[in-house]
């Protein structure tokens, strides 16, 4: 319960500045400047949006069922804010529900679905109606590979608690209880013999502890852009073809919040992936000889130094994950329907269901 | 009564009025929607019993899955005009005294009649439960296990065979 | 403390409030929907006795139960999406013949 | 069977190499976005090679140069005009608005040294109704309207892109309208009086009162007189006044 004293506000500020970044970045991208006007360099642009989004009229339609209309963004947002109580943030502050953290994860951000689904019917417009069901279908459809992916992870680091995965990838790893004598090896081959307990670094983050999750992650990268309805994958939005998709019809506040979770979403996945495959709150300075840089950019657990770096560490990846997202966003046309659902169901999967068994092998290599 | 209990009677009441109000509503979406706010008490009743596994997997299969494709399934039968999904009832009289009758009956056995002791010894749960639940499935409860991948494969091939469209058999 | 009996309250009138609901509703899924809700109370019936069990048996078996509920909710939905394609209802009384 | 197989993995060779190249794209306008584009005009000789770069212009903080012969907001020097009203009739959506007064008075020469015989007492031009032809430049016999590089004429109210060039007030064209009415009326004193002998100069002057068909022929009549080969006198008025001075 902790961490949401952190995250709710964090959101809140991360999102302004995530949407002026994403203002800059597809601007620069596509050889513009963006927002210039308000502020130097168009600094308070999000802010001016987002006043003026609070002050905008909260429209439901006439022919809508309000009930559903109303309360549908606070499910979505509920859904993937309740995401991120399971995140730990630094080497000594952890989230709750520890013992099932990423499947309860996994769990509760699916049930957006359901608010997407009550916003789209709820509206009672069929653009509306056909968004939601179209980010339904990729919502769910998409699941599988990420849970598969995560399922990766967790074959390899034999664990659901996040904060056990993140201690596992860092030089701390025999800080945490029941891990005392647990050792890394390089790619995590133990015939090789080569400890690399002490280098930590990027030796110890997972797709570097067992190598077959690198395949794993690009599957976990795309099937969350997915997940989080962002281009290639935003069909269920389709500005050019569906208005908005599932949030036609609101305004305002609403709307805002809605878009919150988008952002909210984006961040969720990256945070997830960051602790699951980028070594999460570790460092990635290896110790190379007498040059500590793991020791002097980890710290102590418990002391501030520790959380500091910790927290630095894990938001900067976190972020410059985002920071991809973004690219990608700004690169790659939309799919269609059809090859968007195979993509899933004939491309990504089979390779998942495949990567399990390979992370099978490969744990029992690393004992 | 300490906040464990107070947090139980909020789930347990959220739960059953939830599921009395998918007995009385006559919408089918909002009854759809009730189903999941009771399934949602129902995992934190788990939860609370100290199955947070089964809880989180509740939430997964249950709310995430099942009730997702009941929705859809709504979707698929009925012909959107823009009115509310109403449904009519039936066979009122005898359901409700079934229902009555058989609740009735049960909450006086479990209250005034059946005698628990053999359990109020307090014996500890294991530390982990998903390690413990993990390795039991795959060691004391593995013939289950496999019966029940089967039969989620054979529902897979079942369903997609039930629902496929096929040409008539005029042509 | 919650004591064995709460749960089990809650899990029957789960369970009968499905029942009534299974015997009165004439949309197909909403007498889904009462399945649903009555092997939920079984469920929760099974976590109240592995509260107090070591080797929490019950909890297993409620995953058992929620596998099978998820089969059974798979095949019963997608027969009454066949039974709406052909008999153009999804009213459980009004389909009266096997053929099709 | 085989060649689904093949397609299957062609497939995913060619999304992925594609893909990584749209990316290492993106990523290089990304990473030259620090670089600005100078604000250059056409008549720069690598207007049509800059691909780096930020493209946009910031509008109103800095401009692109804008060609001398612009032709965008139309100009009357209403001390060169002698309101001839063939912009008015060119127009093909009808934004020049004239009212024009006989003079009574001598108005004495434009800067090409045509003589003035007409007050304006109204010249308007409607821009918002105007469609950037350029056919009213054209016809322009003293070149006093022309269209400028004048082009940031946005206004809040439509009416405000009407323009008056008209440079008399109320009271004048009132004054004007009283002398060219008092005028007239000695003139016909003067022609019943002298219906015999003809006064020279004064036959056309009557005609351009009525406007504009008679203005026309008043244009034509000269012109036959003058020079019978030239075959299209509505386009060429030049001349034609020029003759009439040389009377």
């Amino acid at each position: 319960m902790s961490t949401i004293i952190f995250f709710l506000p964090f959101i809140l500020i991360y999102t302004i500045f995530a949407v002026y970044g994403e203002r800059k970045i597809s601007a620069f991208i596509q050889d513009r400047y963006g927002p210039m006007e308000v502020g130097k360099y168009g600094w308070y642009q999000t802010v001016a949006d987002l006043l003026k989004l609070i002050q905008k009229e909260d429209i439901v339609p006439k022919k809508a069922s309000k009930k559903l209309f109303l309360i549908a963004p606070v499910i979505i947002f509920t859904s993937i804010f309740c995401g991120f109580v399971v995140l730990p943030i630094t080497s000594s502050w952890e989230g709750t529900l520890t013992q099932n953290g990423v499947y309860f994860l996994l769990a509760i951000v699916s049930l957006d679905v359901v608010g997407i689904l009550m916003a789209g019917w709820g509206a009672n417009s069929k653009y509306s109606l056909l968004g939601a069901l179209r980010s339904v279908a990729q919502i769910i459809s998409y699941e599988i590979p990420v849970t598969l992916s995560v399922l990766c992870v967790i074959m390899i680091s034999q664990s659901l608690n996040l904060q056990e995965i993140s201690y596992q990838q860092g030089i701390l790893i025999n800080a945490f209880p029941d891990m005392e004598n647990v050792k890394n090896y390089l790619f995590g081959i133990s015939a090789l013999n080569i400890d690399v307990t002490n280098w930590g670094g990027v030796f110890t983050w997972n797709i570097f502890r067992a190598p077959v999750l690198i395949p794993v992650f690009i599957i976990y990268f795309i099937s969350t852009l997915a997940e989080s309805n962002r281009a290639p994958f935003d069909l269920p939005e389709a500005e050019s073809e569906l208005v908005a998709g599932f949030h036609t019809e609101y305004s305002g506040f609403r709307w805002a919040i809605i878009m919150l979770s988008e952002y909210g979403m984006m961040l969720l996945v990256a945070l997830l992936g960051v602790i699951l495959f980028l070594g999460s709150w570790n460092t990635p300075l290896p110790n190379i000889g007498n040059i500590m840089l793991a020791n002097w950019t980890t710290g102590e657990p418990e002391t501030i130094a520790g959380n500091l770096w910790s927290v630095f560490w894990l938001l900067s990846k976190a972020l410059m994950w985002i920071a991809v997202q973004m690219w990608v966003r700004w690169t790659y046309p939309r799919l269609r329907i059809d090859q968007l659902m195979s993509l899933s169901w004939k491309y990504l999967t089979p390779f998942a269901m495949f990567l399990i068994f390979v992370s099978g092998l490969w744990r029992l290599l690393m004992i | 009564m300490n906040w464990m209990t107070t947090i139980f009677y909020f789930f347990g009441a959220i739960t059953v009025l939830s599921a009395l109000g998918i007995l009385f509503t006559r919408n089918v979406l909002h009854a759809t929607f009730l189903l999941m706010l009771s399934f949602f008490s129902v995992a934190g009743i788990y939860v609370l019993g100290n199955a947070s596994f089964i809880g989180v997997t509740q939430l997964l299969i249950y709310v995430g899955g099942i009730l997702i494709l009941m929705v859809f399934g709504l979707m698929l039968t009925t012909k959107l005009n823009g009115k509310a999904l109403v449904t009519e009832n039936h066979n009122r009289l005898i359901g409700v005294l079934l229902g009555t009758v058989f609740f009735s009956i049960l909450s006086y056995i479990i209250i005034f009649s059946a005698n628990f002791e053999m359990l109020k010894s307090n014996k500890t749960l294991p530390e982990n439960a998903v390690e413990f639940i993990g390795i039991n499935l795959m060691s004391n409860y593995l013939i289950p296990f496999e019966i029940a991948a089967i039969l989620l494969l054979v529902a897979l091939i079942g369903a997609a065979v039930i629902s496929e469209k096929r040409k008539e058999k005029q042509e | 403390m919650i004591t064995l009996q709460h749960f089990l309250i809650i899990g029957i009138s789960l369970f009968s409030i499905g029942l009534t609901t299974v015997i009165i509703k004439k949309n197909a899924i909403l007498v889904l929907l009462g399945i649903e809700l009555m092997l939920n109370g079984a469920n929760v019936n099974l976590i109240g006795f592995s509260t107090n069990d070591p080797q929490i048996q019950g909890q297993i078996f409620s995953l058992f139960v929620i596998v099978v509920a998820a089969a059974e909710a798979v095949v019963a939905l997608a027969i009454v999406v066949r039974v709406y394609q052909y008999f153009n209802t999804s009213n459980v009384d009004e389909p009266k013949e096997l053929k099709g | 069977m085989k060649k689904k197989q093949g397609k299957y993995w062609k497939n995913i060779r060619i999304a992925s190499s594609t893909l990584f190249q749209g990316l290492i794209q993106t990523s290089k306008h990304f990473r030259k976005a620090f670089k600005q584009r100078n604000a250059i005009g056409v008549e720069e000789e690598n207007y049509f090679h800059r691909s780096d770069g930020l493209q946009t212009v910031l509008y109103p903080h800095e401009l692109l140069p804008i060609p001398d012969n612009g032709r965008y907001r139309l100009h009357n020097e209403m001390d060169d005009c002698i309101v001839c009203d063939k912009c008015a009739k060119i127009c093909p959506v009808d934004c020049i608005d004239i009212e024009p007064i006989r003079a009574v008075e001598d108005l004495g020469k434009t800067s090409d040294g045509t003589p003035k015989r007409i007050h304006g007492a109204k010249f308007d031009i409607d821009m918002s109704k105007c469609c950037f032809c350029g056919l009213c430049t054209t016809v322009c016999p003293t070149e006093c309207l022309t269209m400028t590089n004048e082009f940031n004429f946005s206004e809040f109210d439509v009416t405000k892109h009407n323009y008056e060039f008209a440079t008399l007030t109320p009271h004048e064209i009132t004054e004007k309208l009283e002398a060219l009415e008092s005028f007239n009326k000695e003139k016909e004193k003067n022609e019943l009086k002298n219906k015999e002998s003809k006064v020279e100069g004064t036959q056309p002057r009557p005609k351009i009162k009525m406007k504009p068909v008679i203005k026309d022929s008043a244009i034509e009549e000269p012109d036959k007189n003058v020079s019978g080969n030239i075959k299209k006198p509505k386009f060429r008025p030049r001349p034609i006044i020029k003759k009439k001075k040389e009377d």
